[in-house]
């Protein structure tokens, strides 16, 4: 693949990800997200790990986003309006971010870093070989990511179920905000 | 000669039984079982204590005999055991102890008849007469600190006997603590003495190896032990300056007073002294200062005993005052004569005290002399049985005290201690004066006593009156076993003695000053006391008048009592209370380890700030340290 | 035949807490509380009679594995030196539990059992271990269960006690674990071999500075265990504010862990250092043997005045150790048994009191002879032996204790004297006090005298007082030879031989070893 | 194929942006959002060395991230959901019930 694709998909990736933290409606974070996602999904695909890439798409970017939709739609987020959090923090949030990634160049991007280049195998990224390699090397962490699932799926109904016992929890110095 | 004896454990043995029956069963059994064997068992230990000692007198001069008895403290190689041990001298003062006491335990029963903790006081004085048989058989100085410390605690037990006054519960801790003052110096002799022998090599505190080796003790470190030991001689046996609890030990019993307080206990300085002779000997100067001390004491306490009104107060002083003539004796050098009115004096301050208690027993417990007088018809056996122990104690002869405290002077005299020798003349003076002082205000003259006490006086019975007649005897005849060479036994007591107490130079040559100078001062003081009280009752008052000034002085004991309260009690206790319990401990030390932890709640006050609650400070925080430790990183692989 | 007697020794107790928390009924827990702390009472007669009193060495050893990785092993043994101890241990906490039986403690009787039980785990396991991470394991372990006796069962300022008591303890005990950690890195280093094994490390070799760091370290916990002046302060509040049971365990063996620290642990590791510091150390203890009797002069508690007092006998322990010669270090061992039985027996006593008033004040009381004659009379026993009487055991170990100190530094004994005077001062006056003159509370006149209960209490503390001080010997003899190899292996003899050779000095009872230098100097 | 420092510096570049958005939103789930913005680009940075090593492992892990991201993001709006009904609000600085 040509470079300036990868240059493009990486422009996008970094806009849309800019994105998400600097809307103000959590729709447009969201669909911010949803693009970044995307754009990641394409690197991954070429990247040659195409079953990733498709997982990515599919799962995180359909299943998981529409979870955060779910849940904005629920408690009905507008946009966010008055001060949005401190602005110290933010200030030295930024500058934070910034060094971390003169940081991480430092780290990531000098020529010593270059891992020498192996040719792929055949059938590299393919279903077959990730699928090989997960039910034989990783089986143990795959059946306890499936029990890790099941765990989170339980966790999370019983989090957001409303239930009557909860009362007792809720903060008492805002009584009438409950009732709500 | 050394003879296995070891029916000398009965004389202690006899003691205990009666300290455990009346301690346990008492009460219990009733009043007749305890008379019984109260004095029971002190009989029966006095007919040990004679066996013993007519064993002992078959032996030749120096054999002794022992009772070795069980291994005690040890310690890496120093070692003491449980041994006991009858000389010349022990035996001596066993026969003294047994025999005085019995007479005194007798009398007691009588005394003590009205009393209903009459278990209690016969467990306290058979408890006492243990401690002091043990102090006079032990076979080493530690033994001996045994039965020191012990009378000591009996004497406190007797003293606080009346406990529900508090004053009587004072005086005997006052007993007890200035006693301890002086065992402290004792224990530190014994101390010097283990560890300057330990040094040799020689762990051992036996009488018997100490003598053997005297040698190693000699120089400073004797002068140290003689000094120190003479400390506890002091407390114990009430010389200056730790006397001043005796006078205060007189509200105890007065069969308590004439047993520990006069006859036996306040002897054990001088016996301690006597039975260490040979490491007194090799320190000349502690025995200098034992002389001194002993003479100032004496003429010291004779003059308080001239104003006193308590029958028993007068007593008290005057058993201080022939404690040190005493002291002046074994502080000559003359050790035979020192124990010679140890005994004598046993003999006559017993009888006095119990005289004066059958006074008290007849008045109702009255011990002010000025509300007695004319007695001597109502109590005659009381009366003869006192003149005759005043006669002795005056030294008059031949009664007793004559001879023994005769030699005594005789000693200081010959030894070049002509100063002291002079003081112990005056006091001799002063002894006579206010013993018959004593007497003509108790006995003579016109009858004080209060209207309603006056028709409840009669004699004591005869269980009182037996002791008092028994020891009149004693008081007379017993100086005469110590006669100038030629008359009847001649110096038979002294050289009794002498290989058990070491040197002694019989007094060849009487010299006439010195003899007759004592004799003299007494005959003095009888007459002045003759003048004063009998003749003239009225001038005693007019010179207590005129002579305001030293009279109060002298009645008010030199204010010695207040001087010590003032110098050393009251700041002690100032001291421990507002410096070190309240500043030090609770301020500083607690304030330190208090502050400390405040210091810690402070910072923990400051620091908890931090902890806003809002996640994102801890997000940043946390990004922080994500930096720090990616920079760290960056610094480790490029190596700047 | 010997094997896993003391590991038995130690698990009794706390196999019988254990069972102890299965019980609900009142009667049944003292009842069970009592057997199982006699258990352990009687097989540590059985150690006794089985000891071999020629021998110094550890006796009845067991060693296993624990942590090999860290060289941690489970080993325990018993000599000499901690022999006596265990008994009393034994016998302390049987007569705590009969006692606390008898209605001093009424509320939550099966928590104070199970506490009382752990407690004792604790002590034996601490005093039988030879393993240095084993022995701070148990050195912890104690603290926990005594915490809780104060804090709960206590009176007055019971939280401010515990919490204080547990503070002061833990600031030295963390620095010893430090010092131990360092220790073992040492042995390590020097022998290749990670281990906490005690023989082991008497022999690592340090360097001077080393071996100062660590001493200090480990004589600052043991120090405050004491507790030597001037970290004493945790001592009275926790006295004062803790259960009868909780003080008279505190007094009669926890205090003793302090001492028996440094016997075992402080000085014996760090011996050239420990000589360096015996004029720091007999100070110190002298310091506390008047201060803490000055102190407890001007007590108006009961219970704070015999706190106190345990600061002034502790220190004539302390001055014995660092006389560090047989007689000194006997007569130390000796005082701490007679501490423990004596001031045990003072705390018993001042309990019953507390049981009857609910009052430990000094002037609430007077005059109770009259009423309770053979509370009075015991009560004078258990004084005397306290302020050190001859025939009784305080005597011995007093004595023992001031002759090693003078062979070693004369002047501290002639100071530490003054302590014997003054320890008859303050008894004797809080005796009369109490005891004597007339009754002035009319509450007072109702007491009634001691029940059957309180008396067994009472009688083998008597019994124990008389037999140690007339017999004392058959103790020493078994302490000795532990002793003699303790002072062998840290070549302590030569020190002493130094002191010992001083010509005639006596007169000037000045401590003639150390001021050596200046007294030439002066002499020029 | 492009350089593997291309895909790092991308890789930093949206971890960094992620770390921003934790930090400065108020809005816990845009505080999710950015959370799944740093997996993203951890898992970039698998999959780019993954593909230059030839080894499936480092796809195997995002298989791994991708899981418990899904689990992570269920529970996380779980937690969400109770906590807004009970406070009324998904504003990180109003849920601070946790401090001194």
């Amino acid at each position: 693949m040509p470079p300036f694709v990868y240059i493009f998909l990486g422009a996008l990736a970094i806009v849309s990800a800019l994105g998400v933290v600097v809307q103000r409606n959590p729709i447009h974070s969201l669909l911010s997200l949803i693009g970044t996602l995307l754009t990641v999904a394409l690197l991954f695909i070429a990247e040659d790990a195409v079953v990733v890439g498709f997982l990515q798409i599919i799962v995180y970017a359909g299943a998981i986003m529409v979870l955060f939709l779910f849940v904005i739609w629920l408690l009905n987020l507008q946009v966010e309006t008055g001060p949005t959090g401190h602005l110290a923090l933010k200030i030295f949030g930024w500058l934070g971010a910034a060094l971390l990634v003169t940081e991480l160049f430092f780290i990531l991007a000098p020529p010593h870093l270059q891992v020498k280049f192996t040719h792929e195998p055949a059938g590299y990224g393919s279903l077959a070989s990730l699928a090989g390699k997960l039910f034989t090397d990783y089986l143990v962490a795959f059946e306890v990511t499936s029990v890790l699932l099941l765990a989170a799926v339980v966790g999370a109904v019983a989090l957001a179920r409303r239930i009557p016992a909860a009362e007792e929890f809720r903060d008492v110095k805002e009584p009438e905000k409950i009732a709500s | 000669m050394t003879v296995q004896f070891p029916a000398l454990a009965l004389i202690l043995l006899f003691p205990l039984i009666g300290v455990v029956f009346n301690m346990f069963f008492g009460s219990r059994s009733g009043r007749g079982a305890v008379n019984l064997v109260g004095p029971g068992v002190m009989f029966a230990a006095f007919a040990v204590a004679t066996w013993a000692f007519l064993t002992l007198l078959k032996l030749p001069p120096g054999g002794s005999l022992v009772a070795p008895l069980w291994g005690w403290i040890e310690g890496g190689p120093f070692h003491v055991e449980f041994g006991l041990r009858v000389d010349a001298l022990s035996g001596v003062m066993v026969m003294i102890v047994t025999g005085v006491g019995s007479l005194i335990f007798l009398y007691s029963v009588g005394y003590m008849a009205e009393d209903e903790d009459f278990a209690r006081f016969f467990t306290y004085m058979n408890l006492f007469a243990l401690s002091m048989l043990i102090l006079i058989l032990a076979d080493n100085l530690l033994m001996m600190f045994v039965g020191w410390e012990g009378v000591g605690l009996c004497s406190y037990l007797l003293i606080a006997f009346w406990y529900t006054d508090p004053q009587f519960a004072y005086n005997g801790r006052k007993a007890f603590v200035v006693n301890r003052i002086g065992d402290a110096g004792f224990l530190l002799a014994i101390f010097t003495t283990a560890a300057t022998l330990g040094s040799h090599g020689v762990w051992t505190l036996n009488f018997v190896e100490l003598h053997n080796n005297a040698a190693l003790l000699g120089g400073a470190a004797a002068t140290a032990i003689c000094v120190l030991l003479f400390i506890g001689a002091t407390g114990k046996s009430a010389q200056i300056p730790l006397y001043v609890w005796l006078p205060d030990a007189m509200v105890g019993p007065t069969p308590v007073s004439a047993l520990i307080h006069a006859a036996t206990m306040v002897t054990a300085g001088v016996y301690m002294i006597a039975r260490l002779g040979f490491l007194f000997t090799m320190a000349p100067s502690a025995l200098d200062l034992v002389a001194a001390i002993g003479a100032i004491t004496a003429t010291f306490a004779a003059t308080i005993a001239i104003v006193q009104p308590d029958i028993k107060k007068v007593l008290a002083y005057s058993t201080i005052s022939q404690l040190g003539y005493m002291f002046l004796g074994v502080g000559t050098g003359a050790f035979a004569s020192g124990i010679f009115h140890v005994m004598t004096h046993a003999f006559f301050k017993g009888l006095l005290f119990l005289c004066a208690g059958s006074v008290m027993h007849a008045l109702g417990g009255e011990q002010d002399m000025n509300k007695m007088g004319g007695l001597r018809r109502k109590l005659p056996i009381t009366f003869a049985t006192m003149f005759i122990a005043t006669l002795a104690i005056a030294a008059i002869p031949p009664f007793s005290g004559y001879f023994s405290k005769d030699l005594i002077l005789e000693a200081a005299y010959e030894s070049g201690h002509t100063w002291l020798w002079l003081l112990g003349v005056i006091t001799a003076g002063l002894t006579s004066f206010y013993m018959f002082r004593l007497i003509f205000m108790t006995f003579f003259g016109d009858s004080r006593v209060d209207s309603e006490k006056e028709h409840h006086i009669h004699e004591s019975p005869p269980v009182m009156a037996i002791p008092l007649i028994v020891l009149a005897i004693l008081a007379t005849v017993g100086g005469w076993v110590n006669l100038p060479d030629g008359w009847l036994w001649g110096n038979a007591f002294v050289r009794f003695l002498t290989p058990a107490v070491g040197t002694f130079k019989p007094i060849v040559e009487a010299n006439l000053t010195s003899t007759s100078m004592p004799l003299v001062a007494s005959l003095i003081g009888i007459v002045l006391a003759y003048v004063l009280y009998i003749r003239l009752p009225g001038l005693p008052f007019l010179l207590a008048w005129r002579l305001k000034a030293p009279y109060d002085l002298l009645l008010n004991k030199y204010y010695i009592d207040q001087i010590y309260n003032v110098v050393v009690t009251r700041p002690l206790f100032w001291v421990s209370y507002y410096v070190l319990d309240r500043a030090v401990d609770s301020y500083m030390i607690d304030g330190a380890a208090e502050g400390a932890g405040l210091a810690v709640l402070t910072s923990g006050q400051v620091a908890r700030r931090a902890e806003t609650g809002n996640v994102q400070h801890y997000a940043f925080v946390y990004l922080l340290g994500a930096l720090g430790i990616v920079a760290y990183y960056l610094f480790l692989v490029t190596g700047r | 035949m010997n094997g896993g007697a003391l590991t038995a020794l130690i698990f009794l107790p706390l196999i019988g807490a254990i069972f102890i928390l299965m019980q609900s009924e009142e009667r049944a827990i003292w009842n069970s509380a009592f057997i199982f702390s006699l258990l352990p009472l009687a097989l540590s007669f059985y150690v006794l009679f089985e000891f071999n009193p020629q021998s110094g060495d550890y006796q009845f050893v067991e060693q296993y594995d624990w942590i090999p990785q860290f060289g941690i092993t489970y080993h325990i043994g018993i000599d000499g030196i901690s022999l006596f101890l265990v008994l009393l241990t034994t016998i302390l906490i049987t007569l705590s539990i009969l006692y606390s039986g008898g209605g001093d403690i009424e509320e939550r009787p099966r928590e104070f059992c199970f506490f009382m039980l752990v407690l004792e785990t604790g002590l034996l396991g601490a005093l039988l271990s030879v393993d240095l991470f084993l022995f701070y394991m148990f050195w912890e372990i104690m603290l926990i269960p005594m915490y809780f006796l104060i804090g709960i069962w206590g009176h007055g300022r019971k939280i401010y006690a515990a919490i204080k008591f547990v503070l002061f303890t833990m600031v030295g005990s963390l620095l010893m674990l430090v010092a131990i950690l360092y220790l073992v890195y040492q042995a390590h280093v020097h022998f290749n071999r990670t281990s906490f094994d005690l023989p082991l490390l008497y022999q690592v070799p340090l360097t001077p500075t080393q071996a100062r760091w660590l001493f200090a370290a480990f004589a600052l916990a043991f120090a405050i265990k004491v507790p030597m002046w001037p970290v004493h302060t945790w001592l009275p509040d926790a006295h004062t504010n803790a259960p009868t049971a909780g003080s008279v365990i505190l007094a009669g063996v926890m205090l003793k862990m302090g001492t028996y620290g440094f016997l075992r642990f402080a000085i014996p590791l760090f011996p050239a250092v420990a000589v360096e510091a015996i004029p720091l150390f007999m100070a110190l203890a002298v310091i506390g043997i008047i201060y803490g009797a000055l102190v407890a002069m001007m007590q108006s508690d009961l219970k704070r005045l015999v706190a106190y007092s345990s600061v002034s006998h502790l220190g004539f322990v302390m001055l014995g150790i660092f006389a560090l010669n047989p007689q000194g270090i006997d007569g130390a061992i000796y005082q701490m048994l007679n501490h423990g039985v004596s001031t045990g027996g003072l705390f018993l006593l001042v309990g019953m009191l507390y049981v009857r008033r609910h009052t430990h004040e000094i002037s609430e009381f007077g005059g109770l002879w009259k009423r309770v004659p053979v509370y009075a009379a015991i009560f004078m026993a258990v004084m005397l032996s306290s302020i050190g009487l001859p025939g009784l055991n305080g005597f011995v170990g007093e004595f023992l204790i001031m002759l090693g100190g003078f062979l070693r530094l004369r002047l501290a004994v002639v100071i530490a004297v003054f302590g014997v005077i003054l320890e008859a001062l303050y008894m004797l006056w809080t005796y009369e006090r109490v005891w004597f003159g007339p009754i002035t509370k009319a509450i007072n006149e109702t007491m009634r005298d001691l029940t059957g209960r309180e008396i067994a209490v009472m009688v083998p503390v008597l019994a124990l007082m008389l037999l140690m001080g007339l017999f004392p010997r058959p103790l020493i003899s078994r302490m000795e030879p532990s002793v003699t190899a303790m002072l062998a292996r840290g070549n302590f003899a030569q020190a002493h031989l130094e002191t010992e050779h001083q010509p005639n000095r006596l007169a000037a009872l000045v401590p003639a070893s150390t001021h050596e230098p200046e007294i030439a100097a002066a002499a020029r | 194929m492009i350089p593997l420092t291309y895909m790092m510096s991308l890789s930093a570049i949206i971890f960094a942006i992620g770390v921003a958005g934790v930090i400065i939103r108020r809005n816990i789930l845009v505080m999710y959002m950015s959370i799944e913005l740093m997996l993203n680009a951890v898992n970039l940075a698998f999959v780019a060395i993954g593909s230059r090593l030839g080894s499936m492992d480092g796809q195997v892990i995002v298989f791994f991230v991708m899981t418990v991201a899904a689990a992570e993001s269920a529970v996380g709006l779980g937690i969400i959901i109770s906590s807004f009904r009970n406070r009324d609000t998904v504003h990180a600085d109003d849920l601070t019930l946790m401090r001194w």
